[in-house]
């Protein structure tokens, strides 16, 4: 891991919405979780309870013009982005008002106006369309970064070398931002990757890469900036291995046989969330008053968005094969 | 009870990890639960204190099942509650547009292949024949009612019946005048003395009870059946352009119905029917025919026709060959004659058998040895 | 109208697209520096530069995915897979990516992307070069599949494909490349989803596409010898597939024999003839035939590829067969 | 049995072979078979309808002692249909 970042003038009020930013994916997810528990939430729920620094961390390094392409893993990106956390909700209701017309549920959110493009279930699947993002914005001579969220277990996936290798030969504006949470579902890193420092794997390209403790969400966002700013200037793409963990099973169906109580317990040690406010403690930026005034208003914007959800319209039956294809113009 | 994985619907209690009067805090684990996919932690969502617990553990309960009642700290946010069912819309079918049927050609008949190849089997010309299928299409059913004729019909009103008898004039029009311009029939007739099948025949009635009695009939046929074995080309029909022989000897019975009409349903296997069995089938396929009960099968059945005419006071009978089949046999009326036995003229009750066969499957010396059989057999009536 | 080769027709939409709209650019193995593997490309580089005649390297799933992403992005591609046998690897970019994204994300994504592939057997390529899987992608929704088997719709075809705001794979039969035939280079672009009569007949309907057009004319000039005047149908495109057309001929002739490369079990001609069950019961005088290719890994030597893959003798008995059982 | 019970036992036997046929406007001294189109199927299954309805067994050797709708109660009368 490279020297402990020295931190600028930490700026309060940045810090209260970084905070702020990962207090909101922590409760949006455990609501989430509840909803999923008395059938309100169905299909597949992978919570993102524990990496709330790497979303929060990456997104700050990324502007409006730049895109995004995540997994199915994806709430926290959403939220960091801006995705609005009713829509998100209503999505995961399957309601029409979601965020893909409850089309694509937990695992496929999409919001075009904000170039938040998608949630993709095939591990692995997203990089080539990372890539192509970052070729159609090269080819137009538009200026903006591809962010490609992935996670340990795409490094397995041949179409991670192909991205990797075609993005470094095209040099192409691609951050490729890999969250090792140390499982590919139940399988340790050791046990399916022979180099388990995936940093590492940029070599190969002859491309420029980083590795940051992604439970500092302080780390994080100054590693991605720099890792973006390296892409904006041209250079082509950039590898980012940020050092996860995730204090949920993998998804809501997971027995969690693959790992040990304790080591969960000892990441937990490092929460994010708490390792921040203590930080801040610390430097006197934050106090209990502040958090308990984050903890009421997250509170009742997830408390909007299960209203929000709650009270959207299904999706009429009529328009099952609407978007298929393009409507002819008329 | 808590739904944990994709498709549970119920869950055991392994093991509480909260007693009554344990203080629980959203998201502390108060439970563990086997499921379908293992061993899984309950999480409480709601903050308070445990009152009762209502399901112990090695219970399985489905999901949405109350485990334990928690007196809840004030200003806890409520869990919606769960919906007793989901209230998805129920999809109303999503009826595809049907293919759009191309206009069928002018002038083109809407049948299905099936009855056509009903029709022509039964010498039925389709065009007379009112479809009954999706617009007006004529199916199977619709071929087998004009096939069957008035009979099949249920007693109906007045004006259907003649609609039905005039239908079924108009099959079997067509079905003869279509066997006359395709069959080329060669005719063949001989006189059988049935003097030791009636006498065997009395002596037969006398020990059997009323509802077993045989007519004489019924040895006709189970002669005609076994001679067909001897030769077995005029037990065949005549498909496609060639003869397909019968796999089995299926006698078509003609059957003279009451509101006028004939229909020829199969006596299946008549060879291999004992008299009374054969009896028996032929009573209940005249009271069906006359009844309209008959089976599509007896109808396309049968691989020969015989037809009696001798109750009409007829002695020789010219018939014709019913298509598909390739050869009929006809029974004229039983009489008295002056017959030659041993020298001596004696008084004998004969009766002229006549074969009508195609000549495209078999000529007249086959015939003749056809007729010959039929001759010796009923000489010996006990054997049939 | 000019004479032109079928790959020339080809180059000759790509050219006008690549003159007329800077979003197009062309991305494949050896399209640029090597020409084109089937020459159709051959020129593009020199003219156009690399920016937009991209050779890539042989990654299919990454660079065709890199297409979709492309198209969501704004450019219209036109990724070129070598040959229908090496599309298998980006089967998941296909299925999950391009027919999926605008559906599933609500209808906010827009997929313009063309994918060109040579497809076919007949050149002693064996099993690993020789599949016809149009009838695979034929089952998709959310892509459009057309079969262009003549020069003039290899041009009027691929265009229309270029105008289409979803994804469009265009199979070229291999065989082809070489075939010359008129072509109006002021035409616009054809219509996807419209069938053609190449030949007027009234004893039975043979439908085709794509490389065994010239078979089964062959077949039907052979037939007219006999006196049977067969009636050829060209889907031209095989989704959306134009059965309307079918119909109105198997509604004249009575008789229809489907003509197909690919394997016959589950093959396009399968779906062709259930669709004419459907919808033309009344006005048929004998079951659908189906001529396909034996199922059978493509064998190298040529008798054997020959016994193979459907033949105009095959077409030809199959016709007389059937009026001769049906007649 | 009164002679018009019997003969009410003969008609319905007749009605069941004959359904379409007008029973009142049977001549009792004509033959059945000429009046009704019967053939020797008709007859038996009348002879087995009589025997159901009265106990009485025909030998074939009687059947022209029942030709008419008098003869047949004639005889039946006399066989202890009485």
């Amino acid at each position: 891991m490279t020297a402990e970042r020295a931190v600028p003038g930490l700026d309060r009020d940045h810090a209260l919405a970084l905070l702020r930013q990962m207090i909101l994916i922590r409760r949006f997810e455990e609501k989430a979780a509840e909803l999923y528990t008395v059938g309100k939430i169905r299909g597949f729920l992978h919570l993102y309870i524990g990496e709330e620094a790497v979303a929060v961390g990456a997104m700050q390094a990324l502007t409006s013009d730049d895109s995004i392409v995540a997994t199915y893993r994806e709430h926290g990106q959403a939220l960091a982005r801006g995705l609005p956390a009713g829509s998100l909700m209503a999505e995961m209701y399957g309601k029409a008002n979601g965020c893909s017309r409850g089309r694509g549920g937990s695992m496929h959110f999409f919001d075009v106006s904000r170039r938040f493009y998608g949630g993709h279930a095939i591990v692995g699947g997203g990089l080539p369309i990372a890539v192509g993002l970052a070729l159609a914005d090269k080819l137009q001579a538009r200026a903006g970064v591809t962010a490609c969220f992935f996670g340990d277990g795409a490094v397995d996936e041949g179409e991670f070398h192909e991205s990797l290798n075609l993005a470094a030969l095209w040099k192409l504006p691609v951050l490729f931002l890999c969250e090792n949470n140390l499982y590919a579902m139940g399988t340790a890193l050791t046990r399916h990757q022979s180099q388990i420092d995936i940093r590492r794997k940029a070599e190969a390209y002859d491309l420029p890469a980083d590795a940051v403790d992604g439970m500092d969400v302080l780390a994080v966002e100054a590693s991605a900036q720099a890792a973006a700013d390296a892409v904006r200037r041209g250079g082509g793409p950039f590898l980012l291995e940020l050092r996860t963990y995730r204090f949920r099973a993998h998804s809501m169906a997971d027995p969690e046989l693959y790992r040990e109580k304790r080591e969960v317990e000892e990441w937990k040690a490092c929460d994010p969330i708490a390792a921040f406010v203590a930080k801040l403690g610390e430097r006197g930026l934050l106090g209990a008053p502040d958090v308990v005034a984050i903890e009421t208003s997250v509170a009742a914007e997830v408390e909007d968005a299960v209203r929000f959800a709650e009270a959207g319209p299904w999706e009429p039956v009529e328009d099952l094969t609407k978007d298929v294809y393009t409507p002819a113009e008329p | 009870m808590p739904i944990l994985t994709a498709d549970m619907s119920a869950g055991t209690i392994v093991e509480w990890r909260k007693k009554p009067g344990d203080a629980v805090k959203r998201g502390e684990i108060v439970a563990l639960v086997e499921t379908d996919k293992g061993l899984i932690d309950v999480e409480i969502f709601a903050s308070g204190v445990i009152e009762t617990i209502l399901v112990e553990p090695g219970a399985t309960v489905p999901t949405g099942t109350v485990l334990a009642v928690i007196r809840e700290e004030p200003g806890a946010a409520p869990t919606p509650a769960a919906p007793a069912a989901i209230p998805v819309p129920v999809a109303p079918p999503v009826v595809l547009a049907p293919p759009s049927e191309a206009k069928a050609a002018p002038g083109r008949l809407k049948i299905s292949p099936l009855a056509r190849k009903l029709a022509a089997e039964l010498g039925i010309d389709p065009a007379t024949v009112r479809g009954t299928g999706p617009g007006g299409a004529i199916r199977r059913e619709d071929i087998e009612q004009a096939a069957a004729g008035a009979a099949a019909a249920a007693p109906a009103a007045p004006r259907t019946a003649l609609d039905r008898q005039a239908r079924l004039r108009q099959t079997i029009g067509a079905a003869m005048a279509r066997s006359k311009r395709e069959i080329p029939h060669y005719y063949l007739a001989t006189t059988i003395d049935l003097h030791p099948a009636m006498t065997w025949l009395t002596g037969e009635n006398l020990e059997r009870p009323v509802g077993d009695r045989l007519l004489y009939g019924v040895l006709l046929i189970k002669a005609v059946a076994l001679a067909l074995r001897e030769v077995p080309e005029l037990n065949a029909v005549w498909r496609g352009g060639e003869v397909v022989p019968g796999q089995a000897i299926h006698v078509g019975v003609a059957v003279s119905l009451r509101s006028g009409g004939l229909v020829a349903p199969a006596l299946h296997d008549a060879d291999r029917q004992g008299l009374g069995d054969l009896m028996r089938s032929f009573r209940d396929l005249v009271r069906r025919a006359r009844a309209g009960g008959l089976r599509s099968s007896e109808l396309s059945d049968p691989t020969i026709t015989v037809t009696s005419l001798g109750e009409q006071g007829v002695e020789t009978v010219f018939p014709i060959i019913y298509p598909p089949q390739v050869a009929i046999v006809g029974f004229g009326k039983v009489v008295e004659r002056p017959w030659s036995v041993g020298g001596q003229i004696v008084s004998r009750p004969v009766i002229t058998a006549t074969l009508a066969a195609d000549h495209r499957v078999s000529d007249g010396h086959r015939g003749g040895r056809f007729l010959a059989a039929v001759d010796r057999l009923l000489q010996e009536p006990g054997r049939l | 109208m000019t004479k032109m080769t079928y790959r020339d027709a080809l180059r000759s939409a790509l050219r006008q697209a690549l003159r007329s709209d800077p979003r197009v650019f062309v991305m494949g193995e050896d399209v640029g520096r090597y020409g084109g593997s089937f020459k159709v490309t051959y020129g593009l580089l020199e003219e156009f530069g690399p920016e937009r005649v991209r050779d890539t390297p042989l990654s299919e799933s990454t660079f065709l995915g890199a297409g979709i992403g492309a198209a969501i992005g704004g450019m219209r591609p036109i990724v070129e897979i070598m040959t229908v046998n090496f599309s298998l690897l980006a089967l998941d970019q296909i299925v999950n990516n391009a027919a999926t994204l605008r559906h599933m994300s609500g209808g906010q994504l827009s997929v313009p992307l063309v994918v060109r592939m040579a497809t076919g057997g007949g050149r002693q390529l064996a099993a690993q070069h020789s599949h016809s899987l149009e009838g695979w992608f034929a089952h998709i929704p959310g892509i459009k599949i057309v079969t262009p088997a003549v020069p003039a719709d290899a041009r009027g075809l691929l265009l229309a494909a270029l105008g289409d705001p979803d994804p469009v794979f265009v199979f070229e039969h291999a065989t082809l490349y070489p075939m010359e035939g008129e072509v109006d280079e002021e035409a616009g672009p054809a219509r996807i989803g419209e069938a053609l009569v190449r030949r007027s007949g009234d004893a039975v309907t043979l439908i085709t596409y794509g490389g065994s057009l010239g078979k089964t004319l062959q077949a039907a000039d052979q037939l007219a010898v006999d006196g049977i005047e067969a009636e050829v149908i060209d889907l031209r495109s095989l989704r959306p597939l134009d059965i309307a057309t079918v119909l109105a001929s198997v509604a004249k002739t009575h008789r229809a024999v489907i003509v197909d490369e690919g394997w016959r079990m589950v093959s396009l001609a399968a779906e062709v003839s259930a669709q004419i069950m459907e919808g033309g019961f009344y006005s048929l005088d004998a079951p659908v035939a189906r001529v396909c290719s034996t199922e059978v890994p493509m064998p190298y030597a040529k008798h054997m590829e020959d016994a193979a893959l459907p033949q105009a003798a095959t077409i030809r008995e199959t016709v007389t067969e059937m009026l001769r059982a049906h007649g | 049995m009164t002679r018009d019970e019997v003969r009410a036992v003969v008609l319905r036997a007749l009605g069941e072979i004959a359904p379409e046929a007008d029973l009142s406007a049977i001549k009792p001294d004509v033959g059945f078979r000429d009046q009704l189109d019967l053939d020797s199927m008709d007859v038996l299954n009348f002879i087995v309808a009589v025997h159901a309805a009265l106990g009485i067994e025909v030998p074939e050797s009687d059947y022209p002692k029942l030709a008419t709708l008098e003869s047949a109660v004639e005889y039946l009368m006399a066989r202890g249909g009485g």
